[in-house]
Parts: structure tokens; C-alpha cells; sequence
């Protein structure tokens, strides 16, 4: 071992003579409310509007910037029909209606004074991950084309209470329509089963008040749900025996098959993962060995395992799952490898506790056919040729 | 952990929730919902024609969704009848909407997107009369009121299985 | 039950005329980085400064005011004794040196090729609640002088595999000496097998790069120790036979006990726990039933139980864990209480896995004195007046 | 899973991770470094009286800490020797601290608090001096150099207890 520094080393000058600026004169004061620092922020939403129409579109999470299973808050994907409502959180307020005993209305503080439960989960749209049905693989980074997932704490109603209250007959009414407070009105016709099993009345969304384009100041939450029945600005529940057939549960969010036919009230999400390091557009510097590391989920519950293969799914090893492994919720996982400066295709396969395995993009095309549109969760893969370049491929 | 006979009654876990919820009154209840069922039930008073549709169509829809319905910056509205089967379908409120209902809520609701919920009923069903005419639906002299929408049977009616759905047992 | 909808209830007159304004014209469009709304900007950090010296104090996390176990960033805690630098991330390096075989600087790129691993868990200021050391309760919301804690998942190299890298000697240098790159070049001596045991050089907060507040652009993570060891902007780790006795170990952090002599390297957090809701400041409108909801962690392990009570201490009911329930991380705790009407004292009580039970006020005193200001994690009394106005109360 | 043999060598949970520190030339070693410990490692060559340090203090420090170090908008540098057991202890300098070492160590790095790292070596030692002698430890004529500092003992010398030490098993 080395001596520990010698006595005397330092010369009679300043003693912070080669110390950086930032220690030589006092930092930045207090603040009210913290913001990601002039360093980091390029790590941002990506926006995608109509541009007609600046509220209809998406902003993508940039899940390839990101470590860790949580999204801040302010980097979690949105999705609305016509942008994001200013409402007056003593105005609005939650009504159950149609087929109930009584019908009744909540203003937000007399839900505060109800027990509440939280959820850490994922919210995933049912488009995300669309472009996976393309003849062609796109040529975007990770979160430009998967990410409009994203994961926070929930926190608010058990929604079961607030529908006995209402009194409600499961058996006569299986359907809940949801309706939200936006300028869109979005509805969903929901299953009744789930809303009281699971469901929630969010206010809270990691810790504090839910951010207003995440629904503030109420969002019902179903764990494990493709996000668009996770109806923000919830500001309406009518039960009633048949569903509504909205909109956006006929033109959208069903999937279209090979026959012509379309699959409708597909609500729970697949299980599913993909590589976010290295990933499309990253570069590999030099042979050696590299860390891989990504995210699985499934709507079904905890993740079990996740596999990691480096040559498009010939052989597979066992990934770490860097716990904690929540049911319905994002789980990272961790492997390594050793690049020998070979063409070489990464990619992962999550395997839920139900024993649901990740299905191979050929094997979901031959499911679904190609234009399902929504649900899309095949095994992604990233091809890597000799130079260190890797890109987005089909195999 | 204390022996339960040492815990309070009014102390728990959990005790039976607060009911704080308001009663609405019936008048409120009507007044508020817009939902519109395949069925025909929630469809207002008021009636609209194929050509009254036409002229609103123009003035209100077509600067997004192009003036024959075949899309802009918004999508296309109609044609597509017979594709979905193929490999690449076009789907449109003539292809693949299974109910004329959706039409009336989601306009009335939703439509146009820069002014959403200006539509008065007789706008509605006359805007529902065009694209459904524009669609092969509905001939050209057709008008539309509650039951007359309620009637119409969609081409792609038959055309969605319900995965889900909680009234059925799950396969 | 009551019947559907009616048909044909609706008049002529507009489709929305009865509809609030924010469901009549588009909302607002998308974000690259979203933000609280602003009927949500009241609940804010809570800052204290020096008057002398704006980067010298605390800003605290508003407690009361958030639901669930997380902290969004934005409301982390700030304890900085020369505010926050303003860090070049292309300059600043991490050097592990002292008594080591090959004294190492890395870079933050480089430090992003090494694995990563995940803690979700708390960090609480060594100071947080020292007000409980006074002779007469604070009058002062929770947050405000319990608001030295919050929770987030940090992600960065487990410090195991730098250290060893640059090759250490367990028995000859137990100590590590770490540095930060602030103004105040904070210091502190910490044990090595600490930091090989479950260290993290955190790169990653709650997903996305540290705050600068926090220690961007790295940070050292010790899992359940005190705020102070967990030195922000690390720059530098001295291995050491001895500890360097710095200011922030020998005048602050140590406890000053009745018989003059001060406890030393105290690190963990004791198991601790108080009730969010209701709180001091809050007031009980009627009799009736009110949800209590409140925070427990340790800095042993996992929360084994938390008990809840209305007389002072007398009598006992267990509270519901709303998990997950981690290790060295905050756990929500609820239950509900039937309001007669009279006086009460309310207070929570945690048990860590460890069987650790959090003390009485009065047993923490009597083991510690008056003067020990650091570690105070004494039971939390609320006392209830027949108004329903709640104030910090001792017992 | 796939039997172990299945996978491929350069593929698992944990490879050995890469080795991408840079090693530290010993020049820049000794000049980063600015720890002091008790026994006097790394304590600059330099000197500094008690008069030069009370003329220092004066102009440097005195705003926050008052002119005779009795506190002011910065705490209290001076007094309270022999308070640490009483009901009211006051925690200074001169009554809590154990080492005279962590006097230069933190002033140099630390203080004044608006201009950190700006003393010469001399200015620290004169300033350490002053605030020993101003709590009766030093006489006035005291010069302190990295020897003479090493060699100070400081009243509160064993008044603490290293509870989680790691050179000592716990109790
Ligand atoms: C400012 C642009 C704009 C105007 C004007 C507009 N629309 Fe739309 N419309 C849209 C957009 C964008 C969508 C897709 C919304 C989404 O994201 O779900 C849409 C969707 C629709 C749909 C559903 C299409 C489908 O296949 O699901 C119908 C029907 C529709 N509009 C009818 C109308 C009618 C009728 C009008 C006039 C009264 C109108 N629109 C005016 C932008 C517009
Ligand atoms: C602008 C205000 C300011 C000036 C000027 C200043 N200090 Fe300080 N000093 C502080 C503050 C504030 C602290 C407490 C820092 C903390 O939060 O830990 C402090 C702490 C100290 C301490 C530690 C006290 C203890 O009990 O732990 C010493 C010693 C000290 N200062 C010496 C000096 C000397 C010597 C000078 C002049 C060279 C000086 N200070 C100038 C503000 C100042
Ligand atoms: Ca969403
Ligand atoms: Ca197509
Ligand atoms: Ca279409
Ligand atoms: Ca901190
Ligand atoms: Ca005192
Ligand atoms: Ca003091
Ligand atoms: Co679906
Ligand atoms: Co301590």
C-alpha cells in the first residue's frame, strides 16, 4: 500500500489554489421547488403534436436517459385527445350515477377525508411501442418509439368504497363509464370487477398533488391497464348494464386482425421488456465489456425472470432483477457482456409470475397479424455491427 | 402485538369509512349526461339532414379532415367499406364503427376540436346524416332524429369480439 | 335501482352549455418538462437560511401536505452548508485515494460503463426533529420540523467495485475519508466495510440524473445512515487507518450526553415514526371518523409494525402497512379513528425487523439527556382539544 | 431457465466490470490533498502568531462571529470551558472540540464562508492560534506551525465515545 500523504506537501499559497470554481465561492441558495440542473437538462419529454391541434398527440419519456424503475414526475409520458385542462380543483367534482342506488357527488376535500391506498405501478398507453408493427424497424432511440410508459406512485381512493356508497348491483350492472373533465370528454366503459378489485381515485402521484397533465386533481388508476382506462380528470362514473361503445373503445384502442375482425375490451397489458443500454443510436467505443440494463413489466402481475440473449435469441442467460419486484410495475433488470467486436443482436424476454412468456415479433405478427396497432409487446432487438453501431432491427 | 381486547373500538386498522358523498338531484343527473348508447338511448330531441350536415360539414369539419372526409391533419372520416380483411384496411367511421350512436356522442362531445361541445342537437344529427351518407349509409334525402339514428345498422356491426368482457365468462 | 338515463331528457340548446369552461376549448399542449399547476404551488419546500449566508441552513420537505412513501424530487429535503455548486460534469472526477494500491480518478462517462445497481430508500438529516429536544413542544407543522426526511430510488455503481479497483486493505485502513465538491469541501470519515457492504456512488435520482441540490453529478448512498455521511458532489475517497476527525464529526453530528461526554460515529437512523394526518396545525371539523395516515422507517431494516393510539400511549391498535414495505425506506402506515368529541392525544409507534421499538419521549431523555440534539426519533404526540384543533403536544 | 452449459461465457447476470480509473500522478496526489488528522498529517509548512491571527480575525471573520467570537449570525467560536455537564452546555472551540487539528483543517477549506480556500497556510496557522488563545488554550505570544499545532491538547481531548468505531468490535 501506498504511504498516506506526506506532512508538509503544501507550499505557503492559497490553499485552494487549484481547486474548481464551484468550491471557491458559495453555491446556489434554497428553493421552493427543485428543478433538474442546467446539466442535465437535456434529458426531456419528447413532444409529438398535431399540429392542428396542439393539445392531441404525445410527449414520449426518454426511457434510454433514465436508470432506475421510477419516472419523475415531470418526465412522465402524456397522451391526451385536446390538451391538458386548467380546472379548479373546487369546482370539479367526481359524480357515480346511472344504475345506483343514490346518486352522488365528491368534492375533492370531502375525498381527502376518505382512507387511501397506493399503488406503485406502471401506466403503459396501449399504442405505445406501435411502430414494432412496421414493415421496416424504425430508426428512433428507445423512448422515441416505447416510451410512453412510465411509473410513479399512485395514491388516493379505494374506488370500491365510493361506489358501495353509491350502491351499486354487480351482478344486474357490470359496466362502469368513465367520463373525464377535458376538453376531449374521454370515455371508457370498464369493467365494474376491476374498478372495485384494484381500482383508484389518485390524488397523489409520488407524494404530492397529481400533475395536471396526469389528471389533477383526480385519475382513476387500474393497476396493470392500458393507460387510456385510466381516465384522467375523472369526473364521472355511470353504471349501467352494457357498455357505451365509445369512441375510443370502437375506432381506437381495438386491434384489427387478420380476418377483418377486431378485438375490443383488451385492457390488461402483456408482459414485456426491452434493453435500454445500449439501445438504438448508442455506440460501442471499443471491444470489451459492456453493461446491459433495461426494463420488464406485464399487466398481469410481478416479473419472474428476464432472459438476455447477444445473438437474436439463440441462447439465453438469466438476467439480475434489481428488486424491488412489484406486481404491475416496472422492474429493472441488469446483465453484462462481453463484446468481441462482432456483429452481435441483444435483446431480453420477460417471463411474468403467471408464466406468461415475452412472445418473439414473428410469433406476435403470426397471433395478431400486422395490423393490430395497439398492444404491441414482442421482443425488441438491437442489432450491433462492427463498428459499435447499434440500431434498431428485426430478426 | 396487544392482546385485540385491549384495542379500542374506536381505533383500528380500518372503521367503516366516511359517507360524505352529496345526493345529486334528478334534475342535475339529466341535465349533465351526454352519454349516447347503441341503442339509442341518451339521443336528445332535434333532427338534421344529409344536406343541412353537408354545408355544416364544410364550414366546420373540412378544414381538418379534408372536404370529402378523406383526412388532413386529422384523419379520414369515410371510405374504406370491404378492406379491413386486406392487407393494408382503411379504417373509417363507414368501415369500421360498429354503432351510428358513437357518431352522435363523440361529435357532440368532442367536435370540433377547437370548439368542443358548441354543436347544438340539430347540428349533431345533421353532421351524423352527412358522414354517414358520405359513407354509403345513408342515402342523400335522409334525416336523422333519435330513432331514425337508432335504426341504422353500421356494415362492420358484427365486426369486433369482445375479449374481455365482463358479462361473458372469460374463455 | 334507479333506471338508466332517460332518452330524449336533453332540450335544443347547446350540447355543453352546462359544462365548466375547461371541457369547452382546448387545454394546454405538451411539455418537455412538466410542473406542479398551479393550484398545486402551495405545497412547497420550506426554506430556512442563514441571513448571513444564503446557502447555509435547510429547506424542509412540507410533510403534511404529501400522501404515499415517495418524495417527488422537487421536494426533497436541501441541507447545505455552502449552497448548492453549480458542478461541470466534463471537469469534476471522482479520485479514490490514501492508503490505496493505485489511487484512481474516474469521470462521469466513465463511471456510466460500470453496472448500476438501485436503492429505494430515505434519507434523513442526523438534526431532523431536534426541536423534540426542547423543554416546551414546537408549534410548528410536522414538516417543518420533522421535514428533514424524504424518499427517492437512487441509482448508481455499488462503491464495492471502485474500491476495489483501486485496492484496499480492510484491516489495515478501515476508515474512508469522503470529500464533497461544494464550497464547504464537506467531509466525512466513514467505516469501509459500510461502503463495500451496500455503498452506491448514486448517479440517478428517482430515475433521471441527480438534482443539483442533491449532489449532482454524484453522491454518496449509505442505506439508512444519517444525511451527513452521505456526502453530496463526492469528489473524493481517502482510505485511512485513522477517521480525520473533521469538524462535521467532532463539533457537529456527536452527542452530547448528562456526564459531558458526546456520542461519536452514531450513523444509523433509529426506528421513528408520526402521524401526517391529522397533524399539528389541522382541525378535526365534527365528530366522527378520521383516516390516520403517517410515515415509519428505520435505518436497521424493514418496518415490522407500526401501532397507532388516542389516549397518550394507554392503549394500542395496530395501523395497516400500505407497501411495499423496504428495507432502510419509508413505509405508509394507516388506520382510523372514531372522534367522540373529547380531548385526545394521538401518536404512532414503529417496530423495525430488527424488534427495535421506537422509545417514549420520556425514555429517549432519560438515555440521552436534553443536550444530545442529534437522533432525536422519540414518539410524536398530537394532542386533540374538544375544538378538534390539533398541537404537538408532550406526554 | 436454459441449462447453464447453454449459456455463452460472454453473456451473464455480472461479468467482471471494467477497470476505467485513471491512475493519479503522485504530484497531483499531494497537491489535491488538504486533510488534516490529529497527529499532524497534512499540515502545511508555514507560521502564524496570535497577534497576526487577532488582526485577521478582525477583518475576516468577526461580521459573523462577533468580535470576540461570542457568536453573531454564525455561531460562537469561544467559551463555555467546563459547561459540557450543566443543564445549559455551551459547545465551542475551546470547551467540545478534541483536536486542535480539525481547526486548521476546516478553516483553510471552509472559512470565511463567503470566500472559502482564500488563506495562505500563515493566515490559518495565525487564525488557529488567535481562537486558541481566545479560549485560553494558547498563551498570547503563541506562534503555531504544523509541530507546535500537532503538539496542542485541547481541554475536551476524551470527551467523546466512538459508539460505531469499526477499529473496535461493538460492544
Ligand atoms: C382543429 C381540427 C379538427 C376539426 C376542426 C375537427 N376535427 Fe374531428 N378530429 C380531429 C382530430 C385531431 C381527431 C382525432 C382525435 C384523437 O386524438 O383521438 C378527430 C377525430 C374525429 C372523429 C373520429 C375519427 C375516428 O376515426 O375515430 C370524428 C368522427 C370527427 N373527428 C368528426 C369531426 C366533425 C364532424 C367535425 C366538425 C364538426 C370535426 N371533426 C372537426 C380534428 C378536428
Ligand atoms: C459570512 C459569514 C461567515 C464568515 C465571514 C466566517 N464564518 Fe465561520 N462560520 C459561518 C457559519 C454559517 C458557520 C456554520 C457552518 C455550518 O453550517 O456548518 C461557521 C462555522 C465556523 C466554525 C465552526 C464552528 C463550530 O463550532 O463548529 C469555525 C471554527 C469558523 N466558522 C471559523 C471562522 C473563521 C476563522 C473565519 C474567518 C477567517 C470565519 N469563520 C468567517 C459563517 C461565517
Ligand atoms: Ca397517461
Ligand atoms: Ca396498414
Ligand atoms: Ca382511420
Ligand atoms: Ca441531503
Ligand atoms: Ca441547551
Ligand atoms: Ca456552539
Ligand atoms: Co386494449
Ligand atoms: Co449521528
Amino acid at each position: 500500500l501506498a504511504s498516506a500523504p506526506a506532512a508538509l506537501a503544501q507550499g505557503p499559497g492559497e490553499a485552494g489554489e487549484d481547486l474548481p470554481p464551484w468550491m471557491r465561492s458559495p453555491g446556489a441558495g434554497f428553493s421552493v421547488y427543485g428543478q433538474p440542473g442546467p446539466q442535465a437538462q437535456r434529458v426531456l419529454r419528447r413532444p409529438g403534436a398535431n399540429r392542428a391541434a396542439p393539445g392531441n398527440g404525445v410527449a414520449w419519456t426518454p426511457l434510454e436517459q433514465l436508470e432506475g424503475f421510477l419516472t419523475p414526475s415531470g418526465l412522465h409520458f402524456e397522451r391526451h385527445h385536446n390538451g391538458v385542462p386548467a380546472i379548479d380543483p373546487a369546482v370539479h367534482t367526481l359524480r357515480i350515477d346511472g344504475a345506483v342506488r343514490r346518486p352522488l357527488d365528491w368534492r375533492l376535500a370531502d375525498l381527502l377525508r376518505y382512507p387511501q391506498r397506493s399503488h406503485l405501478g406502471f401506466i403503459e398507453c396501449g399504442g405505445n411501442s406501435n411502430a414494432g408493427w412496421n414493415e421496416e424497424p424504425i430508426q428512433r432511440p428507445v423512448g422515441s418509439f416505447h416510451g410512453l410508459i412510465s411509473t410513479s406512485e399512485w395514491t388516493g381512493v379505494p374506488l370500491r368504497l365510493l361506489l358501495d356508497e353509491a350502491g351499486v348491483d354487480a351482478q344486474a350492472t357490470p359496466w362502469v363509464i368513465a367520463e373525464g373533465a377535458d376538453a376531449f370528454a374521454m370515455q371508457a366503459s370498464l369493467p365494474l370487477a376491476k374498478l372495485r378489485a384494484d381500482g383508484l381515485l389518485a390524488l397523489w402521484q409520488n407524494g404530492e398533488p397529481i400533475r395536471p397533465e396526469q389528471g389533477y386533481p383526480m385519475r382513476l388508476i387500474l393497476p396493470g391497464w392500458e393507460g387510456v382506462t385510466q381516465v384522467k380528470w375523472l369526473r364521472r362514473l355511470t353504471l349501467s348494464a352494457e357498455p357505451l361503445m365509445a369512441r375510443n373503445e370502437t375506432s381506437k384502442y381495438t386491434e384489427l386482425q387478420p380476418d377483418g375482425r377486431a378485438r375490443q375490451f383488451t385492457w390488461a397489458i402483456g408482459v414485456k421488456s426491452l434493453l435500454t443500454t445500449p439501445s438504438h443510436g448508442q455506440r460501442l467505443d471499443a471491444r470489451g465489456t459492456y453493461q446491459l440494463s433495461g426494463l420488464a413489466w406485464s399487466g398481469a402481475g410481478r416479473i419472474r425472470k428476464v432472459e438476455v440473449s447477444a445473438d437474436g435469441g439463440r441462447r439465453w442467460a438469466e438476467a439480475a432483477l434489481d428488486g424491488p419486484v412489484l406486481p404491475r410495475c416496472t422492474t429493472r433488470f441488469r446483465a453484462a457482456w462481453r463484446w468481441d467486436g462482432q456483429p452481435a443482436v441483444l435483446q431480453s424476454r420477460a417471463t411474468d409470475e403467471t408464466g406468461a412468456v415475452q412472445p418473439s415479433r414473428a410469433a406476435l405478427l403470426a397471433a395478431r397479424g400486422r395490423n393490430g396497432y395497439f398492444h404491441y409487446h414482442a421482443i425488441v432487438s438491437w442489432g450491433v455491427d462492427e463498428e459499435g453501431a447499434v440500431r434498431h432491427v428485426y430478426v | 402485538g396487544p392482546a385485540p381486547s385491549a384495542v379500542p373500538a374506536a381505533l383500528a386498522a380500518e372503521l367503516a369509512p366516511p359517507r360524505l358523498g352529496r345526493p345529486v338531484p334528478a334534475e342535475a343527473l339529466a341535465r349533465g349526461d351526454r352519454h349516447v348508447f347503441p341503442d339509442g338511448r341518451g339521443l336528445p330531441a332535434g333532427r338534421g339532414s344529409v344536406a343541412q350536415g353537408a354545408v355544416l360539414y364544410q364550414a366546420q369539419c373540412a378544414a381538418c379532415h379534408g372536404v370529402d372526409g378523406r383526412g388532413l391533419t386529422a384523419e379520414e372520416l369515410v371510405g374504406g367499406v370491404g378492406s379491413l380483411a386486406s392487407a393494408e384496411p382503411e379504417k373509417t367511421v363507414g368501415s369500421y364503427w360498429p354503432h351510428a350512436s358513437t357518431l352522435f356522442d363523440f361529435i357532440r362531445r368532442a367536435m370540433p376540436l377547437h370548439a368542443p361541445g358548441s354543436l347544438k342537437a340539430d347540428e349533431v344529427y345533421a353532421l351524423s346524416a352527412w358522414l354517414l351518407h358520405a359513407n354509403g349509409i345513408l342515402p342523400a334525402e335522409a334525416v336523422l332524429d333519435a330513432a331514425s339514428l337508432a335504426a341504422v345498422r353500421m356494415p362492420n356491426r358484427a365486426g369486433f369480439v369482445a375479449v374481455d368482457d365482463p358479462r361473458r365468462p372469460p374463455p
